[in-house]
């Protein structure tokens, strides 16, 4: 097995990562990799966050055997409960993990794009608990969608920031973060949601979020056949697929339909780095267009397009409707209503549960990257 | 004397051509074509607008490229767009057209140093220049480098922030151009006579003036195309870019009191 | 200190409690009482019930050091945090037992009365999960106010039966639920939500949530000076109160200003218990009128009304203007949105922190009965 | 004779009283006044709303018990109401009321047994007969002191559930009365003569036959007080409870053929 999921050099997952920034933003990238580095290796930084994840994130989160739909699929399965998680998703492992680094920085303020907003809620999050002041980037379109969490955000003393550009959606409130940020570069911590974006982001955020792959490894009672996670930037996948890197499970990450980078996309650079994205010929970013706000982002963290490439994790994709009837399906079986994002692992489960990608006996690992309160008003629409 | 380069988003109209040829006869040294992005991570929201105008009107690369081709631009054209645009076909790819239709220079904003190699490789076997940015945070080990590397000229990112118009010029634009310059003082090659465009946020005749002080020229971009988005005709932007050229003589004249100023962009359009 | 807080013999403390119900669900009631007393001394229940706390709803629930606002008040205080509890509220406690008990007992469905839909939702989610059909009552006001929660009742694939008698809330939705089990008494277990009703379940619900006071007094480094939890029908009070009761810390109910039962109501019989009712001259039962639809109630649990006719337990109340900013207050400091009921508790202590009541140095343990989510329309509208 | 006993929810309408005086015209036995309780629990659709309706009419205990007082009633009333209203002025005081208003009887739906002691006493203190309810799934022994305890009558609910119309009578209705009457056959006091009432869902002429011949009567509440919501005037009214009459008698008829049967309630009003 290639050693997968280290430090990486310079950024890079193969031909995957780097850091395509305005040379305005080099040295802030630069600073921000030397603070990761030395606070990830100072036990104090380690300790504190640790703290924070335990007494006031809820950590860890449980592994629930799924009894009911595990009978009725004939699979054994076993729920990563990030939707039990302080905000409501797995989250605020990156945000508090980002928030301490800020203000160990020395900033006083924190940008942050999203798009389910559940991104924006756990920085505004961090950010209330830590007295750093919060501007949060969301495209209009998002901010339709998901008011809930516009006022959970504005609640917590966070400033929402329409972003009226481009498909209105995730990735045009990520450009006007990077904008925010190169015009506040002393002052703004760029608080990034997902494992994508320049170096040190993908690594960074993929090692803040791991804390879901260890908990789950060592709380399984057996190394699984199967892990699977939602995709949408990565960064609970990421998260979830380093603790099981060294193991021979498989490593399944799901994307919508709508914005499967992996399965539709080609390389590109977008938002910093190289990785697979959705564009045309000229290399126009296209517009994802998923049911689920936070998967709906036309590209993925260069490490998934690594990991991909050398074939060690697969990438696969399922629909709206799959993904509605799977939050409908997991709520009678199991009790739980997740996230539309969630949901999408969840509907990939159902849909090979029986068949040669998941075969009968099956032992799977699957992250519920949070929870569907959010999701109520979408979907009650299609009800 | 002092250098122009006005920067026009491709294709923000039917009839940008126009405009281009306006720009050219107000007396630009060059012209910044921009190559409209979904994604203009650095732009502001003026060249944001202009760039969804154009992709908006369904203009490609190649219908752009096509379109300059046979246009009777004299001075140098020079492509100002974002690294995906660039690797999409391949960097290499990329600049082979981008020669083709006649440019003779590239800017990739999202594409630093570190990440350039490839496309000045590209860039360089098709005679394409290919010109870095240097920006007000950039430390001196990281400059000298950049200034080494850059071709046609050495792009001084004013301030810290996207295009825009602003105010008033940032006091970061003089201070950055006077290390650019000084950086160049201590090289004997082609690089030391690169001239230094100061550009980002650069809007008015007065601004023009004070960046064209600090270094040989500046660029003008947002200023201008909130004009063309606003409805200004060719012949009213053409006005505009008088403006400014008259503005940035005007400077010159009281600069060479003192000492003389011979600032080109190399090379001529075909 | 009296003996608090043990088996109350015949569902009685001192003159409050009891089993006023109609002749048709004494034997039910007798039954209950039965199989619970089987249950809560049975291993085997305990460690299945305790199975479910742990790795579906997410216990032990975090106790977070409110260091912001502590240093801001002047008082230490600590929030035992049930808003992280699978649901988002302490009633899974509650609806977990009563579900395995149901289920024990070979009921085939539940009833629920249902205020703010947490319970309804707590209760649609045990049934989901133990496989028993859910049938919730509750208020057309309180549908109203409460939409995500309908939501997320009928995604449980519960049946959410609108009541649109009296004063369509609450206390309404708990008649109507008590009818449905007259008619169907043999099949269908009443899952009450909170510590009222008749003997046996303001014992039951009360020994049900003791695991967040038996938490919280194993997680709290000291005893408190004082314990604080809002207080509708008092079962998360009860719950935190029971960890307590045997130490010389305070305990404090904080009850809505609209629904204050200890503070305005006089003795009466309502749901099947003697207790504390806000009522006019009559025995008519008065409407109450909070922004917190769970304390809109004009009852409390009576063993309630007994601790605070013997002065082991206060009661104080808040209005609903404090509650609001007490919502704003601890989100911006702690980056944490409470509902507005558990806001209740935090207004108290915003309110009393460094008078009399609270003297500044206090240690102070507050159970934050939930998470606001479902309170954001609410307060949107009171912006 | 089979004993007929409607029900009335007191306040009603402004002329709630001339109800009253139709049921005793049309020949019931005893009327059962419902004292409206703001949280009917027992009660159905019909008699919440019925209740709901005087309260917002703004009826007190009061102003019900001083209306009542003048009535020139001669049948034995019996108050029906709740334990909340029972014990808010104290049982004894709220005994003493209606006794002083010329009731007879009382029965609290939410008051079992294990709970009646105090009532009971004082109900017994100021004359008044406390009724006690039995229903089907009250295990025999419990049954045995209900009839043991319980005055005036006792209450057989027909079936499980609230009061309110049904398309027929439950079968446990006459389970029911067949086990109270057992019980108090093995009795040699007063209880073994009591009338033994089947209410809770009994409608209709045909029903109130059918229950009369499981029991010594029937109580019919809902099946009225829809008329009344409905706007029937007490002429209607009067015709109604003259049908059930009717039909009971018929009834009665029938059953004596066989066996005679004397139940009386026990007491005419002042
Ligand atoms: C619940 C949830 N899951 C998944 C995602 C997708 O992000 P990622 O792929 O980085 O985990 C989001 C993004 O908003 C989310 O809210
Ligand atoms: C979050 C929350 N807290 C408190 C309550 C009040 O209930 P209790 O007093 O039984 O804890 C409710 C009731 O719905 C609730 O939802």
């Amino acid at each position: 097995m290639p050693t997968l999921m280290t430090t990486p050099a310079a950024g890079r997952f193969g031909g995957f990562g780097g850091r395509f920034v305005p040379e305005s933003l080099v040295p802030a990238c630069d600073a921000l990799a030397a603070a990761f580095s030395g606070a990830w290796a100072d036990p104090a930084f380690r300790a504190e966050l640790g703290d924070l994840l335990a007494v006031y994130a809820g950590r860890p989160t449980p592994l629930t055997p799924a009894r009911n739909l595990s009978a009725a699929l004939g699979v054994e399965l076993l729920l990563k409960r990030e939707d039990l998680a302080h905000t409501g998703s797995h989250k605020i492992n990156n945000v508090l993990g980002q928030a301490l680094l800020a203000r160990r920085m020395g900033k006083r303020r924190i940008l942050a794009e999203t798009g389910a907003g559940q991104h924006g809620v756990a920085a505004a999050t961090a950010a209330a608990l830590l007295g750093l002041e919060a501007t949060v980037f969301m495209g209009e379109r998002d901010i339709e969608r998901q008011q809930l969490n516009v006022l959970r955000m504005t609640t917590l003393g966070a400033t929402v920031v329409p972003v009226t550009t481009g498909s209105r959606t995730l990735k045009d409130a990520t450009n006007e973060a990077m904008r925010a940020w190169v015009a506040d570069v002393d002052d703004a911590h760029f608080l990034l949601g997902s494992v994508g974006g320049p170096h040190p982001y993908p690594w960074m955020v993929r090692e803040l979020q791991r804390v879901i792959g260890d908990e789950a490894r060592s709380q399984s009672p057996y190394v699984p056949d199967v892990v699977v996670a939602c995709v949408g930037g990565g960064s609970n996948a990421a998260g979830t697929f380093a603790g099981f890197a060294d193991t021979p499970a498989r490593l399944v990450g799901v994307e919508a339909a709508g914005g499967a980078a992996m399965s539709s996309g080609r390389p590109g650079v977008v938002h910093g780095a190289r990785s697979m994205v959705l564009q045309d010929a000229d290399g126009q970013v296209a517009e994802a267009a998923s049911i689920a706000a936070g998967l709906d982002y036309p590209g993925i963290g260069p490490e998934h397009a690594f990991l991909g490439s050398v074939g060690r994790a697969e990438y696969h994709c399922v629909k709206d409707d799959e993904v509605v009837a799977a939050v409908r399906r997991l709520a009678r079986a199991e009790g739980i209503i997740c996230a539309l994002e969630s949901a999408h692992a969840v509907a990939w489960v159902l849909r090979e549960a029986g068949g040669p990608l998941l075969p009968t006996g099956s032992r799977v690992l699957l992250t519920l990257s949070g929870r569907g309160d959010k999701d109520m008003a979408t979907l009650g629409e299609v009800a | 004397m002092k250098l122009l380069v006005p920067y026009l988003t491709a294709g923000v109209t039917e009839n940008w051509i126009d405009y281009l040829l306006a720009m050219q006869a107000a007396g630009a040294d060059a012209v910044e074509i921009g190559l409209p992005f979904s994604d203009p991570m650095l732009d502001g929201v003026t060249i944001q607008q202009a760039s969804d105008q154009a992709l908006a009107r369904g203009v490609t690369i190649d219908s752009i490229l096509a379109e300059i081709k046979g246009v009777p631009v004299r001075v140098p054209l020079i492509a100002f767009t974002y690294a995906n645009l660039v690797f999409r076909p391949g960097a290499d790819e990329f600049c082979r057209r981008l020669a083709e239709a006649g440019f003779r220079g590239l800017i990739v904003p999202d594409l630093p140093l570190d990440e350039a190699a490839s496309v000045e490789a590209a860039a360089a076997s098709h005679g394409i220049e290919l010109t870095l940015l240097v920006a007000p945070v950039t430390p001196d080990d990281r400059l000298a480098e950049i200034v080494a590397r850059s071709r046609g000229y050495i792009y001084a990112v004013s301030r810290m922030g996207t295009t825009g118009e602003r105010d008033a010029l940032a006091s970061s634009a003089a201070t950055l151009a006077a290390r650019i310059k000084a950086a160049q003082a201590a090289r004997i090659d082609a690089a030391s006579a690169l001239p230094v465009l100061v550009g980002f946020g650069v809007s008015g005749p007065a601004q023009a003036a004070e960046a064209g002080r600090a270094g040989d020229g500046v660029v003008i971009g947002s200023a201008l195309m909130r004009r063309v988005l606003d409805g200004a005709t060719p012949a009213d932007l053409e006005a505009e870019v008088r403006a400014l050229r008259a503005a940035l003589d005007r400077a010159d004249q009281e600069a060479t009191a003192d000492h003389a100023s011979h600032a080109e962009i190399s090379g001529h359009r075909g």
